[in-house]
């Protein structure tokens, strides 16, 4: 099975370790992934700030590329906001023929153009349903006892397309955690939203959702992530967001790559966990401790 | 109490953006389900249940007065739940797309930062983050928003996550005929 | 020749399908009652508590005239009646013929237990092993594969619920009657054979159907597999596509030559799917995918064996048709974003009143379903899936909002007081009648709370509670804990509507429940087939009754005109001798039969200690009563000795109903002087060790129906003609239409209206609100009723005096156009007095002629003028309405309102609207327009009683109208051209007509029906009937189907030569009667009055309900009721303590 | 605060004072007829209600008599059970009084056209005393020792005789209800008696008789009628106490009615017992001759006659809300039997828990023919 791959642009440096480990575990399990060559950011929620065209145009040009590839298969994108974008570009263009007009007209100055039918999926979506719990469970090498591991799937990977878990209980990462013998913590916070967005302009904001999302996590080993902006939210200033809140609430954030990774006996190298930027003392060590 | 204010429907020109959005949010009936919903509600000035009052009630002024909508973090939940089916973060993103175009100058911080990291787009097809956060900074002109992102920036250079380049030094202009022809089309519509 | 007796079917056996039965067949009309679930009551067999009353008042609904054709116990238990045949587990499946002869194909699911034999000892439950969610307690508990679809029922049959059944066969074990027979052996006679060239596949299905009980062959190749096939008889072929040598295809119509309708299944791989669906094509009935998913292939296998051996083919001849198969509610869980609602404590309103139920999970006492501790703070969250676009739901389901409130006072009352309720809520729509006081009251008095409120999402604590974050009036955000969270979940079209729909040949609905006309909501697309209760949309009760009656008002008019008679007279009321004169001669039928019921009971002693302790009796044995051949040996015995009383012992008396009517229309005797005796479940049901003690409480109880027969009143009940004429008081909409439905089945009707042309109060409207024009409506009807020759139509004329006249009709005095009067006789009466357009003075009304009323605005709107030059018009709702003096919702100004907005918006969408509302009543359907009127811009501006808008009207005849913005908590103010004032309606005078047929008005001065509920049309008197804006406010469609309703209960009296009294009313003693009148006051049914010329008191027998409360207050029982006169309970008292 | 006039007592006589009343009465055509309690000339001992229109005739007229025959309650009735368009006074007893009101609420009567005169009742001997005592002396004689007596305080007692039990519990001495009332307690009787309007017809009549009438307390009269009211309450608990006590269960009751031959005098000579004829005189409990054997045959004896007890419980079932006390059934009684303590203890209880005073007034509802909305929530639980 192969997939076309859209990285995004903070996949590029600040998220590398998403990247890496997304690349490897794809490659463990099998299935070919077609980075799409001269990609081009998708437009966040700036473009959107600025012109609904341009926040149209700029996904419609990685749809565009992929299908000029000659591939025919799903687009498989690991950051929400892009996927966000790029399933919202692919159902615009799909359903209202003025949208299409004006897409194609503005492609047109680089010879491309888009008409629908590239079906964009989450890496999650991927993980859970084409690969499934099953797929883990058979290739587990290091099993992971008594680790618990916190799903947190944020709010642009469920909503507003809720196509692949319910947009307000999710639940498609239990089985994928259980599958490496973990056990996933029960918490409610799962699909609450970190502030990412706003954490470069109202700082101040975001760090009360992170506190309360990380307050939350009291009591489980690490929490796992499927998007580069809620990663970077939760890692960076855990230590100031404990003094804000006035008790210790550093904990490792991990992505879900990463996890299965590791169950799958993967080299803690390859899945580049040296790069994340909150992986606490004990969680390591307990890694370590269970790769013996 | 506040001055009573003579309530009109908002005004009708064919291509206003303001009355594109007062079309959408017709049908709301105020059931507060939005406000409920919204994570960051607690710290607007006016909730969205409000904001969506003014715009119906055509209070445009007022309303750009107003910072609700650049706290909007687009996590799509009063979407989801609006009994009306109404595309609410939609609208948010439109009425920050209004007040960047007709230059309300409500918020230091956030146009600025989209303008950063639009131009980077333009000028490489990608954010190069290093880059676009200097030149948000220098947008900003206030010291203590660099000083805030040190300690973030130190990591990440340590960690290997970040290039130091340099603005303005590479050529660019890899997607300036696209930008362009969208600038021309959305001004034809 | 015996004439055709018109028949109708009644689909849907819930309360408007009962209602519409009922109907029919007190007009001596057969019904066929069926039902796809396997018992009758639907929705509310599982509601204890309903609206005014918070109790049950369901069996209201039984025939008041001519009651004994009917079973006069609870209708929840079940319903008796000699014209209505019940099928439950029924369904429709096919509809043929044009309307007046339909021919009907009625489908019945196999029952696996024998209705006759089982005796509900619930032995077989007891031993089942499969425990599934049980529907009835809305999932809340758990029950069995076999089990009592309702606790209550009489007779309390079990029944197996096929989907959920194992087959494990250990409940057919253990039933002491033999009444369960799972087939098991027809399964195993229905042959299967598998085709399949891998060995591993055939055994493996070969192993999965045997465990299903199926006998099974197996066959290598196709060639294999035909020469079998010649051999032996297979009820289904599983063929393989790909097999070396011949394949699945060529196979199949080799098959298909040596038996033409053989079903085949074909199984196929991935790859050779298409083969599988050409196959299709040279008849292979379905195909299978391999890899296997076993529920998929059982469920398939089993589906095609049901279909053969379901009882199908039962044709039966009937002239209408009516829909009543009801609504579901919509499940909360399946909601997108289910918002917490499937989270623990979280239930639906149905769910709550199986809580509250004393046979509910909970029985009664108010507990959390998820883990019993008491519930004593509840919220209910209205609008759960109504009126949200998300779930293509554009609707409100009228009757959440009441249901709720009574839920809060019924929490209320089963925690002795100490609940805390709260009801969240986006518009209360109180719009019936006395809804809004029933509001009021519960909030101030029972102290519920009423909170504008959406709630998006419940959480669950840690302890199980509920965290419900809410935005209040205020716009503040606010988070508050409850026990438990009620979900008023909104309605859904019933399961299998659409394929119903398909059969019948009716269009649904947007919604999807079934398409009415617009002003004959009665009416469904196919003619002769009409829509009763909520299977055109949720309604509450009491409107489900009234266009269940609208339905059969149309079913009879139909049937009536095609020449379909009724029965000349029921058979209960066949002439029976007069035996006053004769001395009691009884005899005893005991019936044996071989029932292991029996236990230890000996017949010969128990007949031999009667004739001890009476002499004059003679006992005899039967056997098996219950057969033709018992009462044939039964009616030979009673003529060999001669007697004139009959009591009989036996197993179920319930089910000799009908019989006991068969034997006294061949023997003569009124069923009054039969009895059948229970003398099997006391020995057996109480599991009486000692036999001696249970055969002495079966004598006692044959002594008992002894004591009664021979002090019984013999003389059989007595049969009144009435005049079989009817008058209408009011020609309004509704007037003529109840004048017209009476018309139409050939009686003379009499219709008296004030002013000088019909029309009443719709005169004055100019549009429905889906534009038609109301004045076409009128006209329509007037020339109906001018050329109807039953109706003499009486303009310009007023009643002025009634009295009592030929012993139960009436005579009514009325002054004619030119003033001279005139006196109408009539059996029966309808009030359609009518209303008018309440009067105000509010809001500056009168001091500008730019202030208009609702009606003005309309027909200024009507006159054409142009929208452009109204400029901005703002309309001011509940004027005068919902507030002390006229605290009642009129129900029609919101939706006239949205009426006018709309069309001022249609016409120039330019023109600004705003509406100043408290609540906007856009029930059922009518939300729709809400949402429209929104979406084309009207402003909507709520205003709280306590904050009313203000008016101002500045010199230059512009009117500010300032009030606060809720939303924004700012002061506005509003310029306007135009305002309009919707006043509402308030009825026309009817003190006059009420005091002449006493009757009484409410506090508002409507008609006082006899229960709001269950007897919406009728009063409390017993041939006065009223109907359309005299009852309560409503609209035009609403209207006329309420004048049908009364229509059709008035046809019940006129229908008959002689109306038959019940065998069992009062009578008075006249020479010991002291007239102290106590008894009086003290008849529910106004059945009794003192007449001053003749000095005694007068019962109206066709009034009286034999309820005993007038017996009960004389004193000297000089008031006594027959069949319970003092010497006959005395009788039985003494030989119950024998 | 009460409107009182005067009647002057000549020579120390008030009985011929009070008939002088009463012709002015007739006289003056105030009424057409005068219902009062008169000697009848022939036979000195028997005073009963006469209904007199010749002013001439009223002289055996003594209403002070301590002699109570029969309810006169159930005579006023027969004369209004029709519309009868003469009005006519009625000279009666607070209890007569009482009880005719029942019998209006029953619609046995009508109250439009009497004037209602109520006398003091000081108490009244049984028929059998009464005679004795009347027996031996002439005219008014015995009327006037027996009121002397009172006043000088030696009380009621004569000989081994007294007023019944009835009269010694009963509370209303005063016929607060009439429209005119006659005046004994707290004045002397020899001098004057007093004349109290209590209604607008009252004082309408006495305006009419050129009475005057003022305004003001009779604080003499009030102690009196207070203190005989003590008196008489203290006696009549006591009695509901003994009563109770006596018919605490069945047993005790069957002993308490042991005496009873079911004459049903009792219904008889009960005022309030209206009904034309009593059911238990009826065919329905003329029972079969097996039954009383098969009765007998269940325990080995059966006492006849059979319904005693349940005749006297049904009675007191029809008749508690309405029994005002007047003793008349004890008074019919052959056999001495208690009844009316029996029926004055048990209408007591009843009449306390509606809330009910039998024949109080005529505004009143008997308490089964209306149902308060919430009743006896201690019974019901507070469920409506």
């Amino acid at each position: 099975m192969k997939y076309f791959y859209y990285p995004g642009c903070s996949l590029e440096h600040s998220a590398k370790e998403y990247d890496l480990s997304t690349r490897a575990l794809m490659r463990l399990l099998g299935r070919e992934l077609l980075e799409i060559e001269d990609w081009t950011c998708c437009g966040a929620s700036a473009a959107d700030t600025a012109s609904r065209l341009l926040s149209i145009v700029l996904p419609a040009r990685n749809l565009a590329l992929a299908q000029k590839s000659g591939e025919t298969a799903d687009m498989l994108v690991p950051c929400s906001s892009c996927y966000l974008n790029l399933k919202r570009a692919d159902q615009l263009i799909g359903r209202d023929s003025q949208t299409r007009g004006l897409v194609n007209e503005a492609l047109a100055e680089e010879g491309l153009s888009y008409g629908g039918g590239v079906r964009v999926r989450h890496l999650l979506d991927v993980l859970a349903n084409d690969i499934g719990a099953g797929a883990i469970a058979e290739g587990l090498k290091q099993s992971l006892p008594g680790l618990r591991v916190a799903p947190y799937y944020g709010c642009q990977a469920l909503r507003p397309f809720a196509d692949f878990d319910d947009p307000e209980q999710p639940h498609s990462m239990d089985s994928l955690i259980e599958a490496t013998g973990a056990s996933v913590f029960d918490w409610s916070m799962g699909a609450k939203c970190c502030g990412a967005g706003l954490m470069t302009t109202k700082k101040e904001l975001a760090q009360e959702l992170v506190a309360d999302l990380l307050d939350a996590a009291k009591g489980a080993d690490c929490i796992v992530t499927v998007c580069p902006m809620c990663q970077m939210n939760l890692e960076a200033g855990q230590k100031k967001i404990s003094r804000m809140r006035g008790r210790p609430l550093e904990i490792s954030i991990v992505y879900l790559p990463q996890l299965l990774g590791l169950s799958l006996a993967m080299s803690g190298g390859g899945l580049r966990l040296d790069l994340n930027l909150a992986l606490t003392r004990p969680f390591k060590q307990r890694l370590a401790a269970m790769a013996k | 109490m506040a001055h009573s204010q003579a309530l009109g429907a908002p005004g009708h020109s064919a291509r206003d953006p303001f009355s594109e959005i007062s079309k959408n949010l017709r049908a709301c009936m105020q059931c507060g389900t939005c406000t409920g919903s919204c994570g960051s509600a607690a710290k607007m000035d006016y909730t969205p249940r409000q904001v969506w009052r003014m715009v119906q009630s055509g209070l445009k002024e007022e309303l750009f007065t107003s910072r609700t909508f650049w706290l909007c973090s687009s996590c799509y939940y009063c979407t989801l739940r609006c009994p009306r089916g109404l595309p609410l973060t939609d609208t948010m993103a439109a009425l920050k797309r209004v007040a960047t175009a007709e230059k309300y100058a409500n918020d230091r911080k956030s146009p600025p930062f989209y303008k950063a990291f639009l131009d980077s787009v333009r000028k490489y097809g990608r954010v190069r983050e290093a880059e676009m956060m200097t030149r948000y900074f220098l947008a900003v002109k206030n010291p203590a928003l660099p000083l805030s992102f040190v300690p973030l920036g130190m990591k990440l250079l340590a960690k290997g996550k970040m290039e130091l380049q340099l603005p303005g030094v590479s050529r660019g202009g890899k997607l300036e005929r696209l930008y362009k022809k969208v600038m021309e089309l959305e001004a034809a519509q | 020749m015996e004439t055709k007796t018109g028949a109708a079917l009644v689909i849907g056996a819930g309360i408007s399908g009962i209602r519409s039965a009922l109907d029919l067949a007190e007009m001596n009309y057969r019904v066929f009652l069926i039902d796809k679930s396997p018992h009758i009551g639907g929705i509310l067999s599982q509601l204890d508590y309903q609206f005014p009353t918070d109790h049950c008042g369901m069996c209201k609904m039984l025939p008041t005239i001519g009651r004994d054709a009917s079973s006069q116990f609870c209708l929840r238990k079940g319903l008796f009646h000699e014209n209505i045949e019940v099928l439950p587990a029924t369904e429709m499946t096919a509809l043929e013929g044009e309307p007046g002869n339909f021919k009907v194909t009625l489908d019945s699911a196999p029952s696996f237990i024998d209705s006759q034999k089982c005796i509900g000892c619930g032995r077989c439950s007891a031993v089942c092993p499969v425990d599934v969610a049980d529907g009835f307690n809305g999932g809340l508990s758990k029950r069995k594969a076999i089990y009592l679809p309702v606790p209550h029922n009489i007779p309390n049959r079990f029944t197996i619920d096929i989907a959920a059944c194992t087959r494990c066969g250990e409940c057919e074990k253990v039933c002491p009657t033999g009444a369960v027979d799972l087939r098991s052996e027809a399964r195993r006679a229905f042959k299967i054979l598998v085709v399949d060239d891998e060995l591993v596949v055939r055994d493996s299905l070969k192993e999965w159907l045997l465990v299903e009980g199926f006998s099974v062959d197996m066959a290598e190749s196709g060639a294999e597999a035909i020469d079998l096939l010649s051999s032996n008889d297979y009820g289904l072929v599983l063929l393989d596509v790909k097999m070396p040598g011949m394949d699945g295809v060529e196979a199949l119509q080799i098959m298909r030559e040596i038996k033409e309708e053989l079903p085949v299944l074909m199984m196929t791989a991935y790859a050779t799917v298409e083969t599988a669906v050409q196959a299709m094509k040279f008849g292979a009935t379905d195909y299978l995918m391999k890899p296997f998913d076993i529920e998929a292939l059982i469920a398939k296998v089993v589906g095609h064996y049901e279909r053969t051996v379901t009882v199908t083919g039962r044709v039966i001849e009937v002239g209408a048709v009516i829909m009543a198969a009801g609504s579901d509610f919509c499940d909360p869980a399946k909601n997108p974003g289910a918002f917490g609602y499937n989270l623990p404590n979280v239930v639906t309103g149905l769910q709550f009143e199986r809580l509250v139920s004393g046979s509910g999970p909970g029985e009664g006492k108010l507990i959390r379903p998820a883990d019993g501790r008491p519930a004593r703070k509840i919220a209910w969250l209205q609008c759960i899936g109504s009126r949200d676009l998300q779930q293509k739901a554009d609707f409100c389901s009228s009757a959440c909002c009441m249901f709720s409130i009574k839920e809060a006072l019924l929490a209320r009352e089963k925690s002795g007081g100490e609940a805390e309720t709260a009801i969240f809520y986006m518009d209360m729509r109180t719009f019936g009648k006395d809804f809004q006081r029933y509001r009021d009251e519960a909030e101030k008095v029972s102290g519920v709370r009423f909170i504008r409120s959406r709630v998006h999402t419940i959480e669950s604590e840690p302890d199980g509670s509920l965290k419900l974050d809410y935005l209040d009036e205020k716009g503040a955000q606010r988070e508050e804990v409850f026990d438990m969270v009620v979900l008023a979940t909104g309605q859904r079209p019933a399961k299998g509507t659409i394929d119903l729909a398909q059969s019948a040949g009716i269009e649904l609905n947007p919604a999807g429940f079934c398409r009415t006309d617009e002003l004959y909501l009665a009416r469904s697309t196919r003619e002769g087939v009409f829509a009763g209760g909520s299977f055109a949309g949720l309604k509450d009760i009491s409107e489900s009754l009234i266009l269940a009656g609208s339905a059969s008002l149309e079913a009879s008019k139909l049937i009536w005109s095609k020449g379909g008679t009724q029965a000349a007279s029921s058979p209960s009321e066949a002439a029976f001798e007069d035996l006053s004169k004769d001395s009691p001669r009884l005899a005893v039928a005991l019936c044996a039969c071989a029932t292991p019921l029996r236990g230890g009971l000996d017949l010969e002693s128990l007949g031999a200690g009667l004739s001890r302790w009476d002499p004059s009796i003679r006992v005899f044995q039967v056997e098996r009563a219950c057969t033709l051949s018992g009462r044939t040996a039964l009616l030979q015995n009673m003529k060999e000795s001669g007697c004139n009383m009959l009591s009989i012992g036996a197993c179920m008396p319930c089910l000799y109903g009908k019989m006991l009517v068969n034997l006294a229309k061949e023997t003569g005797l009124s069923p009054q002087l039969m009895d059948v005796v229970d003398i099997y479940s006391p020995a057996y049901r109480s599991g009486e060790t000692d036999p001696l003690l249970a055969s002495a409480r079966i004598q006692s109880a044959m002594k008992m129906s002894i004591g009664r027969l021979k002090t019984a009143d013999p003389t059989p009940a007595t049969s009144f003609g009435i005049i079989r004429k009817a008058l209408v008081i009011g020609g309004g909409v509704s007037g003529m239409t109840a004048a017209l439905a009476i018309a139409d089945h050939g009686f003379k009707v009499d219709l008296v209206e004030k002013e000088g042309a019909p029309g009443g109060l719709a005169r004055s409207v100019c549009r429905m609100i889906d534009g038609a024009r109301t004045a076409a409506v009128i006209e329509k009807l007037t020339s109906d009723v001018r050329a109807n020759a039953n109706i003499s139509l009486h303009t310009g004329a007023e009643v002025i005096a009634s009295k009592p006249y030929e012993r139960l009709s009436f005579l009514t005095t009325i002054k004619t156009e030119n003033g001279e009067a005139k006196q109408l006789d009539h059996g029966v009466t309808i009030l359609a007095t009518g209303g008018r357009e309440a009067a105000t003075t509010e809001y500056g009304y009168g001091t500008s002629d730019s202030i208009l009323t609702l009606f003005e605005l309309e027909a200024r709107l009507e006159k054409g003028a142009a929208a452009a030059d109204l400029g901005t018009v703002a309309m001011i709702q509940c004027v005068g309405s919902r507030e002390p003096g006229r605290n009642y919702c009129s129900r029609v100004c919101c939706s006239s309102a949205l009426k006018n907005a709309l069309r001022i918006k249609k016409e120039n969408p330019q023109t600004d609207v705003f509406i100043f509302y408290r609540d906007i009543m856009a029930y059922g359907f009518l939300e729709a327009y809400y949402t429209k009127a929104r979406q084309e811009g009207v402003i909507f501006i709520r205003y709280s009683l306590d904050q009313k808008p203000a008016v101002f009207v500045s010199d230059d005849g512009k009117i500010r109208i300032s009030a606060l913005d809720p939303i924004l908590g700012k002061d506005i103010v509003v310029e306007a051209d135009l305002l309009a004032l919707s006043t509402g309606v308030v009825p026309n005078d009817l003190s006059g007509p009420g005091e002449m047929f006493g009757i009484e008005a409410n506090e508002d001065g409507f008609f006082r029906e006899a229960e709001y509920k269950w007897q919406p049309v009728n009063s409390n008197k017993r041939a006065i009937f009223g109907c359309g804006l005299a009852h309560s406010p409503r609209s035009i469609p609403e209207s006329i189907a309420m004048a049908q309703a009364a229509a059709q209960r008035a046809l019940v009296m006129l229908n008959r030569e002689k109306v038959q009294a019940g065998a069992v009313v009062a009578r008075v003693r006249r020479s010991i009667c002291s007239l102290c009148e106590r008894c009086i006051p003290a008849c529910p049914y106004g059945a009794r009055s003192r007449s001053e010329e003749e000095d005694r008191i007068l019962i109206d027998e066709l009034a009286c309900q034999g309820c005993g409360s007038c017996a009960a207050v004389c004193p000297n029982s000089a008031s006594v009721v027959r069949g319970y006169g003092d010497r006959q309970v005395m009788a039985m008292v003494e030989a119950a303590l024998e | 605060m009460s409107k009182t006039g005067k009647i002057t007592v000549k020579d120390r006589d008030p009985v011929s004072s009070l008939q002088n009343f009463l012709k002015l009465l007739l006289e003056k055509g105030t009424v057409e007829a005068v219902l009062v309690q008169q000697r009848l000339p022939i036979q000195n001992a028997a005073v009963m209600p006469v209904l007199v229109t010749d002013p001439e005739k009223l002289e055996g007229a003594d209403p002070l008599a301590p002699a109570f025959p029969l309810n006169g309650a159930r005579m006023l009735s027969r004369l209004t059970r029709k519309p009868l368009d003469a009005p006519i006074a009625a000279v009666m007893r607070p209890c007569e009084i009482r009880a005719f009101f029942e019998l209006v609420k029953l619609k046995q009567g009508s109250a439009e056209n009497v004037v209602f005169i109520g006398v003091d009742c000081l108490g009244t001997y049984g028929n059998i005393d009464y005679q004795k005592i009347a027996a031996s002396t002439a005219g008014a004689e015995s009327t006037l020792t027996f009121h002397r007596s009172i006043l000088s305080g030696k009380g009621t007692a004569t000989g081994d005789a007294d007023i019944s039990p009835a009269c010694k519990s009963c509370d209303h001495p005063v016929a607060t209800n009439a429209d005119i009332g006659i005046g004994l307690l707290g004045a002397n009787i020899e001098e004057s008696l007093l004349l109290i309007s209590n209604t607008e017809k009252g004082a309408r009549v006495l305006g009419g008789l050129g009475i005057e009438v003022e305004e003001g307390d009779q604080p003499l009269r009030q102690s009196a009628v207070d203190a005989l009211v003590s008196e008489r309450t203290a006696y009549r608990d006591k009695m509901f106490e003994a009563t109770s006590e006596a018919v605490s269960d069945v047993q005790k009751l069957m002993g308490y009615l042991g005496n009873c031959v079911n004459c049903y005098n009792c219904r008889v000579a009960c005022p309030v017992c209206y009904c034309r004829e009593c059911v238990f005189t009826t065919d329905v409990f003329d029972h079969e001759p097996a039954q009383y054997l098969r009765w007998a045959k269940r325990k080995g004896a059966l006492k006849m006659p059979t319904d005693t007890v349940f005749y006297h419980l049904t009675r007191l079932a029809h008749m508690s809300t309405a029994c005002i006390g007047c003793g008349q059934c004890s008074n019919a009684c052959p056999n001495a039997v208690p009844v009316a303590e029996l029926f004055r203890t048990v209408s007591h209880g009843v009449q306390k828990a509606f809330g009910y005073l039998a024949g109080a007034s005529l505004d009143d509802e008997p308490p089964l023919s209306v149902f308060g909305e919430k009743e006896f929530s201690e019974v019901t639980g507070g469920k409506d």
